[in-house]
């Protein structure tokens, strides 16, 4: 038994067993499952460096099903490990008052199981059931808190199985083509197929992985579902399940379809598809962060964000050359790592709050919950970029290879998008923690101790991979590597290379030494008094409790100016859709009358209608 | 910029920021601030008194009452004058914030100005022309080199006294002490 | 070893020449309005004054983000090139600066936001606005540039152009120097771009509740801005200079220039502000990025 | 060797001695159907190997086919003997403590009668036989239909009744022409002598026939009935009706078509045929607010899958479809099992009224989503194996047409799932009454949900097992000649 079944095998059954436990006391369970899954965090991180393949089970209608494991599965199954162990210890004590406790543990893992299933799956048939457990395991999970959470789960699911329908066209259709599913004989067969199965097949592929990381014609569920879910799923939600999709674009385009090395060669379709994938990115990337601009509800501004992010990864892993994809993944995980956080702040303050994610009646919290503003100010500062956080690194490799690359529209929108970014999170963390606190939570207490700590640890890691963005991009360059780019010359703060480069150490360095500097001058020079937020410029007159505070429709005159551009019109389209549906079926039902006649008249028509079409057309 | 002007910059830089950088909080209650806006503006132009004109008392150390004062003004003039950053000057602007003026007999209106914050200087006349408010930030000037323009010390040091009188003319004062009233007299 | 100096120098020399041109901005206003004005030395006179005050802070937050713009304005400095000298050539380029570039307002965001006051908070959120505003011509126009030259390192770029001549004088890259020259005047923030501390509606906006320290480092961060807009201008448009001398001459002519029209116009509402930079500067520079891209192919 | 007859016999001696026992003592009555499928099972299991081997032919009262009646166990054959007994055996124990009150023996007679008819039907190798097992399988479940003696009951057993009556003699009057055309009625004597006729000539048998299989076996538009009928019956017989009856129609109609007349040329319209009854029946399940009403019109759909799978008539496809015939009997009885306890506890038909019933019957919840996820195909349940059969034998048997069919099945089964998944979020994440526990399933339901639930899990876990059986079970319906040969 290898490392891979091994750690598959101790993912479900640590499942199965977390429900059993959770039956008998919810805290045990709990405690159980966080067991659980530091334990499987420490066995992928064995995991490292190994490559090999492995049948694990032929009981499958003859498709030998196999496991397979190399530096891309392992740094994904790293990344969601690690962030699911994190949630984890979150839901400690968010979940502790709350009922199916058990229920709400053993579904997170399975979750995470099945995430591992899929990243470590070595042929498409596991690589499609681990995402169907994936799928329905979720749309259990998002529909967990009832209320809203219900259409959300619903509107999920029926999406998921449009792309899981798409995708299972795509595999049988590969199967009759080629005989195998398995992936590392797939990459061999799938380049020298002609350009229209490529395309279809990438096409059937792309539904599926684009509604999963919600590109932005298939995004609609994305925002019901993080803002409905409880916050602890919603950071693996966001964090890395999402993310399966860019996972499953890498490995259908440059695993199998080896779109390194036809991207740049004549007569195959791959480059028409990336540049249409690459415009999608960025149209991804542009109009949700400025929908999200619009949003009122904390959670629903970040998940706008979490699709507006994911088109900066779909853009640098569709231009595909070495940078960009190392951009795009490292974007990955930097993503995955600051929304993760940023979800958990927000879900410490609803925990202290009553579960109030209303931005225009918080403020001021920063006094309150110190730990928890940390951990939205690094969030943000990643999720904007702003240098020697680890969002920076990753979007100036994309904006690099865009802009060298002669995409300057591509970058455009990238960039822009970063900026659109700014106004929504400062709104965003200015309504919930600065500003005057409202005196009903004069007496919130700071967040506990178990949401303190991974959101301290994500902070930590923002500046870390900031600082030393080295660190994972060297196991990114092995992973471009491994699809047969040209390795980056990576140094510990960098990226050295022609026409730029990067060196965020210096850069570190010289921030330091500055702040250092104007520190100094202040100590020296300045006396202040500290007064409290009562003492306030007021034209003279006493400042107003619960009433001196501008958060609600904080950016008016441009949402006046932009709204009526921003509906989310394929939300409504897709509405409308199903309600058309629905009333197509309510029309259909009608052919059962309930009158028996008919039912004959329908019998006898039946038969007579096709003697009449034999004896006159005789097809047959 | 002659000789000794050059020294007194040398020896005590603070104080001659604090003379040539008035920046003033004008308090438009009352009919003085009629003379307020020719003053700053290309006729008499006060900035080259490097007195300007400013938004916020955070920002301001000169504190120019133009006009009688209310009672209920005078809130709004405790609250501003506390907010200003020390040091700080109160100049009195026209003949109502010294003794009432024309309003000596009204019941709402506030005689005696200096018992509730301390004034560094007053500008008789009503009304005093623009001119006026020139002699005023020279004397100001002198004032600030010889150590005489201690209204805020004394605020500090008397606190208690200026806080009883404050709470006296404004019963129900809602916001809490500037300062720690047992270590003032 | 000249290079360890000019760590130090290019910062000094940013805030000395932000300084003297706040100075020479409010001489220069008093002329045009027909008056004697300040002493040029006056900002130094009020920045003694605010540093010898007494101060009221509002918290961490409140002296830490402002401590982190200045900071950041002053790091920004070392990524010019201040004639042909640049500390920082090797780390980025013109991505970082662009990104730095964010340090400075979103300091003062913090900090004033952490001052609770509302009049801050509304400044704050046109100064974001305007930002967008004036982000799209600029990014479009740092995109042009970028492709043009074919690098993103803006030493590159002024040595390109000290080579073929200005960007102002080559013909695609002329229409983003003019959409530059247009949103100038926003990206210094003077009028008619004056929404943010519009002393008279919100009080000066986000500086409202610094006093002493606090508003000598916020003045100190806004001549630094002052500099840094400048001297990207002159640096991506103007080809720089060969030595610091023409290179502050340069862009004491571009200021002056954004004087003259600060001191006659009016100012813009925050949404007419926005509806005009997003059209016009914006129109011409893109009309320049798509030329540079035909023609550059 | 056993001999297949006593699949047939024992159960229906055993039926009609139900009335007996109940006369002696009315408490064993009950066990009676549980001893009858139980040694079908049994039988079924000694059977596999011979039948592996090759066809068993058993010739009643020693008469020669073509001139004597034969029974004909192949693999598909003894494939669905085994699949009625196994389903009747978890019904049956079922509806120990499900059915209480009413004529008890009566229920257990037709109940078994229902069941021989079915194995017959499945089992005989004979035209008028398989008339006769039919009209046992049809009469008996019109009574079982109204075995509640309420209003709607009744109603739909008589409609159930007429329209099942006209599609019986339809089905007779296309064996008489069969009989005219032939002068035998022997299935292998027609299949070897269907050549030398002409075509033209026997397309309108085939097409009586097929309206009158058609209306048993649910293919639209002769299902009217079944919406009815499924919905009115007590849990246990409709989960009977959809599990079995149906699909031992639908096994008739593939018989003809394959077996006796073997025109090949009908099968893209069969396939038309089966995606239209699958677009209508999940969109009439998708309209429904009934939990009982909605089950059926699913069955429906799930008939049009099979019969397209049946009608690609590739081996995968065909292998596909007998996988969905075991899922189908399987989920569905499983969901009409859970859902009648549901419903007998709710007390109400309505999906709204089930809310919150995931917390008061946990067990029976659970065996309604397993079901529920097990029909619309999602792994690791018995539902996704037949699926991923099917499409993939459509795909690798190609051509546009068939491509867009599948389309279309898919496209079905993303309706299927906005249905199932609506019921299991009323079940669990909607706020219901809230009632204390103690009012669970009873252990012998629970004992065959539990059963259910088990094997659903194996065959989608292990699908190998049923898959290699089916392989041959499938060759065995496609190949006419082999059926000729071995029998004649």
């Amino acid at each position: 038994m290898t490392g891979v079944e091994i750690i598959l095998a101790a993912a479900f059954a640590g499942a199965l067993l977390t429900w059993f436990i959770g039956r008998t006391s919810s805290t045990a369970g709990s405690a159980f499952a966080v067991a659980v899954l530091l334990a499987l965090t420490a066995l992928v991180a064995l995991l490292h460096g190994r490559v090999y393949e492995t049948v694990f089970y032929r009981g499958f209608l003859g498709l030998p099903m196999s496991l397979r494991t190399d530096s891309l599965s392992w740094f994904f199954a790293m990344a969601t490990t690690v962030l699911a162990a994190l949630s984890g210890i979150f839901s400690l004590s968010y979940m502790k008052d709350r009922k199916n406790t058990g229920f709400f543990n053993t579904m997170l893992l399975l979750v995470n199981a099945a995430m591992l299933g899929v990243v470590f799956s070595g042929d498409l048939l596991s690589f499609f059931i681990f995402w169907e457990i994936m799928s329905w395991s979720t749309f259990l999970l998002i529909s967990f808190n009832r209320g809203q959470g219900v259409n959300a789960g619903l509107k999920y699911i029926v999406m998921s199985l449009v792309g899981s329908m798409a995708m299972l066209v795509g595999i049988g259709w590969l199967l009759g083509a080629f005989g195998t599913l398995n992936i590392a004989r797939l990459s061999e067969l799938i380049p020298s197929a002609s350009g229209g199965h490529q395309l279809v097949l990438l096409l059937l592929f792309g539904i599926a992985f684009g509604i999963k990381n919600a590109v932005m014609p298939l995004h609609t569920w994305l925002p019901d579902a993080y803002t409905e879910a409880p916050s602890p799923f919603t950071a693996v939600l966001s964090g890395m399940l999402t993310r399966m999709g860019i996972f499953g674009f890498l490995l259908i385009l440059y695993v199998m379809a080896g779109a390194a090395r036809v991207l740049h060669s004549p007569g195959s379709t791959v480059p028409t598809y990336n540049v249409v994938l690459a415009w999608l990115g960025a149209v991804t990337i542009v109009v949700p962060t400025f929908i999200a601009m619009l949003q009122n509800d904390a959670k629903r501004l970040l998940a706008w964000h979490g699709i507006g992010q994911g088109g900066y990864m779909i853009l640098g892993m569709a231009f595909g050359t070495g940078m960009g994809l190392a951009g795009g993944i490292f974007h990955t995980l930097n993503h995955a790592i600051y929304i993760v956080l940023l979800f958990m702040s927000v879900g410490a303050v609803q925990h202290r709050t009553g579960g109030v994610r209303d931005l225009n009646s918080l403020g001021g919290l920063a006094r309150k919950m110190p730990v928890a503003f940390i951990g939205a100010l690094m969030g943000i500062s990643g999720l904007i970029g702003v240098p020697l956080t680890n969002g920076f690194v990753s979007k100036w490799m994309i904006y690099r290879t865009l802009i060298l690359g002669g995409a300057p529209f591509l970058a455009f929108a990238a960039l822009i998008g970063s900026w659109g970014t700014i106004l929504s999170v400062y709104k965003f963390l200015h309504n919930v923690f600065l500003g005057q606190l409202p005196s009903k939570y004069e007496n919130v207490r700071s967040s506990p101790v178990s949401m303190k700590i991974p959101i301290l640890v994500l902070s930590f890691a923002i500046l870390l991979f900031g600082i030393l963005p080295g660190l994972p991009l060297k196991v990114i360059d092995g992973i471009v590597v491994s699809f047969g780019l040209p390795s980056l010359d990576v140094s510990l703060w960098g990226i050295a290379s022609e026409a730029g480069t990067l060196n965020t150490v210096n850069l570190f360095a010289a921030l330091a030494v500055g702040v250092l500097v104007v520190l100094a001058f202040v100590r020296i020079l300045g006396r202040s008094e500290r007064v409290g937020q009562d003492s306030n410029y007021s034209a003279g007159c006493g400042v107003p409790r619960d009433r001196y505070n501008y958060t609600a429709r904080y950016y008016d005159p441009l949402f006046r100016m932009i709204s009526p551009y921003l509906k989310d019109f394929f939300s409504t389209l897709y509405d409308g859709l199903a309600r058309g549906i629905g009333s197509l079926c309510e029309a259909v039902r009608m052919i059962y009358t309930g009158y028996v006649s008919s039912y004959v008249m329908y019998i006898l028509l039946f038969i007579s209608a096709m003697i009449f079409i034999h004896l006159t057309w005789n097809p047959w | 910029m002659d000789r000794n002007q050059l020294v007194k910059w040398l020896e005590s830089p603070a104080k001659m920021g604090h003379k040539y950088s008035l920046h003033a909080v004008y308090f438009c209650t009352g009919c003085g601030i009629i003379e307020v806006p020719p003053s700053i503006t290309a006729r008499w132009d006060a900035e080259r008194f490097g007195v300007l004109p400013s938004a916020s008392p955070r920002h301001a150390n000169l504190f120019l009452i133009t006009g009688y004062v209310s009672v209920k003004t005078l809130r709004a003039i405790i609250q501003t004058y506390d907010q200003m950053p020390e040091p700080k000057y109160a100049v009195g602007f026209g003949s109502c914030p010294i003794n009432g003026g024309m309003y000596w007999d009204s019941y709402n209106t506030i005689k005696h100005l200096d018992k509730y914050i301390p004034i560094d200087g007053w500008i008789a006349g009503c009304m005093p022309r623009p001119e006026a408010i020139f002699v005023a930030v020279t004397h100001l000037w002198t004032l600030i080199d010889k150590d005489m323009a201690d209204g805020y010390k004394r605020y500090r040091k008397h606190y208690a006294a200026y806080r009883a009188n404050q709470e006296k003319a404004l019963p129900g004062l809602d916001w809490p002490p500037l300062f720690p009233l047992e270590g003032s007299e | 070893m000249t290079k360890m100096i000019w760590y130090v120098l290019s910062p000094l020399i940013a805030l000395v020449v932000g300084i003297l041109l706040m100075g020479l901005s409010r001489k220069l206003l008093a002329r045009i309005h027909w008056r004697v004005g300040p002493p040029i030395l006056q900002p130094v006179i009020d920045l003694i004054r605010f540093l010898s005050q007494k101060s009221a802070s509002h918290g961490f937050l409140f002296d830490s983000g402002l401590i982190l713009s200045l900071a950041g304005s002053l790091v920004l400095t070392l990524f010019l090139p201040l004639g042909q000298y640049t500390p920082m050539s090797g780390s980025g380029g013109l991505l970082v600066i662009l990104y730095v570039m964010l340090l400075g307002p979103l300091g003062i965001a913090f900090s004033s936001g952490g001052a609770a006051n509302p009049y801050a908070s509304i400044g704050i959120s046109r100064k974001l606005m305007l930002a967008m505003g004036y982000e799209l011509p600029l990014l479009l126009i740092v995109l042009t540039v970028m492709t043009g030259y074919r690098t993103i390192s803006i030493v590159e770029v002024v040595r390109i152009q000290q080579a073929q001549g200005w960007a102002i004088a080559t013909f695609p890259l002329l229409l983003s120097a003019l959409a530059y020259i247009l949103i100038l005047p926003a990206i210094l923030g003077m009028r008619p771009f004056e929404v943010v501390g519009a002393a008279q509606e919100i009080s000066s906006g986000p500086v409202v509740e610094f006093g002493g320290p606090h508003l000598a480092l916020s003045t100190l961060q806004h001549a630094l801005t002052t500099y840094i807009g400048l001297s990207l201008f002159v640096n991506l448009m103007l080809g720089g200079g060969s030595n610091p001398v023409f290179f502050l001459l340069k862009m004491l002519v571009v200021f002056v220039l954004c004087l003259c029209v600060h001191a006659v116009f009016p100012r813009f509402r925050v949404d007419q502000a926005i509806r005009y930079l997003w059209r016009w500067p914006a129109l011409v520079a893109m009309a320049g990025l798509v030329l540079t891209v035909l023609m550059g192919g | 060797m056993v001999n297949p007859v006593l699949l047939l016999a024992v159960p229906m001696g055993l039926a009609f001695t139900v009335p007996v026992i109940e006369r002696i003592t009315g408490r064993v009555s009950r066990w009676v159907p549980v001893a009858a499928m139980l040694f079908n099972l049994v039988l079924c299991v000694r059977l596999i190997p011979a039948v592996l081997e090759g066809p068993v032919i058993v010739q009643l009262g020693g008469f020669v086919p073509p001139f004597g009646i034969n029974l004909y166990v192949g693999p598909l054959g003894l494939f669905f003997a085994g699949l009625i007994a196994l389903a009747g055996l978890v019904i049956s124990v079922y509806s120990l403590t499900y059915i209480r009150t009413g004529p008890l023996a009566r229920y257990h007679m037709l109940y078994i009668l229902l069941l021989v008819g079915a194995t017959g039907v499945a089992l005989t190798g004979d035209l008028f036989n398989l008339f006769v097992f039919f009209e046992i399988l049809c009469i008996s479940s019109y009574a079982l239909v109204a075995y509640n003696g309420d209003r709607a009951g009744l109603e739909s057993s008589v409609k159930y009744l007429i329209q099942g009556s006209v599609g019986s003699s339809m089905l007779l009057v296309g064996i008489g022409m069969l009989y005219g055309i032939f002068g035998t009625l022997n299935m292998a004597d027609i299949a070897r002598s269907v050549g030398m006729v002409d075509q033209g000539v026997l397309f309108v048998p085939l097409i009586f026939m097929l309206g009158g299989l058609g209306v048993e076996a649910a293919i639209f538009p002769m299902n009217a009935w079944l919406p009815d009928a499924h919905s009115s019956a007590p849990s246990s017989i409709s989960a009977v009706l959809s599990g079995i009856a149906i699909e031992v129609g639908l096994y008739a109609v593939a018989r003809m078509v394959f077996t006796v007349f073997g025109i090949s040329d009908l099968f893209l319209f069969l396939a038309f045929l089966g995606v239209l009854t699958l677009l209508i029946g999940e969109m009439c399940a998708f309209a429904q607010s009934n939990i009982k009403r909605m089950l059926a019109y699913s069955s429906i759909g799930q008939i049009g899958l099979i019969l397209f799978a049946l009608a690609v008539a590739s081996g995968v496809t065909v292998t596909g479809g007998l996988f969905q015939f075991v899922n189908h009997t399987f989920s569905k009885g499983l969901l009409f099992l859970s859902a009648g306890y549901l419903i007998y506890r709710s007390g109400s038909m309505e999906i709204s009224s089930l809310q919150g019933m995931g917390r008061r019957m946990p067990l029976t919840s659970l065996a309604f989503t397993v079901g529920s996820f097990s029909l619309v195909g999602l792994p690791p349940f018995a539902g996704f194996p037949g699926k991923f059969l099917i499409v993939r034998g459509a795909l690798e048997r190609g051509g546009t047409v068939i491509v867009v069919l599948t389309g279309l099945v898919l496209l079905c089964t993303i309706l299927e799932g906005a249905y199932f998944f609506r019921v299991v979020q009323a079940l669990y994440f909607r706020e219901g009454i809230s009632g204390g526990s103690g009012e669970r399933a009873p252990a012998a339901a629970a004992v065959a949900m539990i059963l259910l639930m088990m094997l659903i899990l194996a065959l989608g876990a292990y699908p190998q097992f049923a898959e290699t059986f089916l392989r041959s079970a499938a060759s065995d319906l496609m190949g006419a000649v082999e059926h000729v040969g071995s029998v004649l």
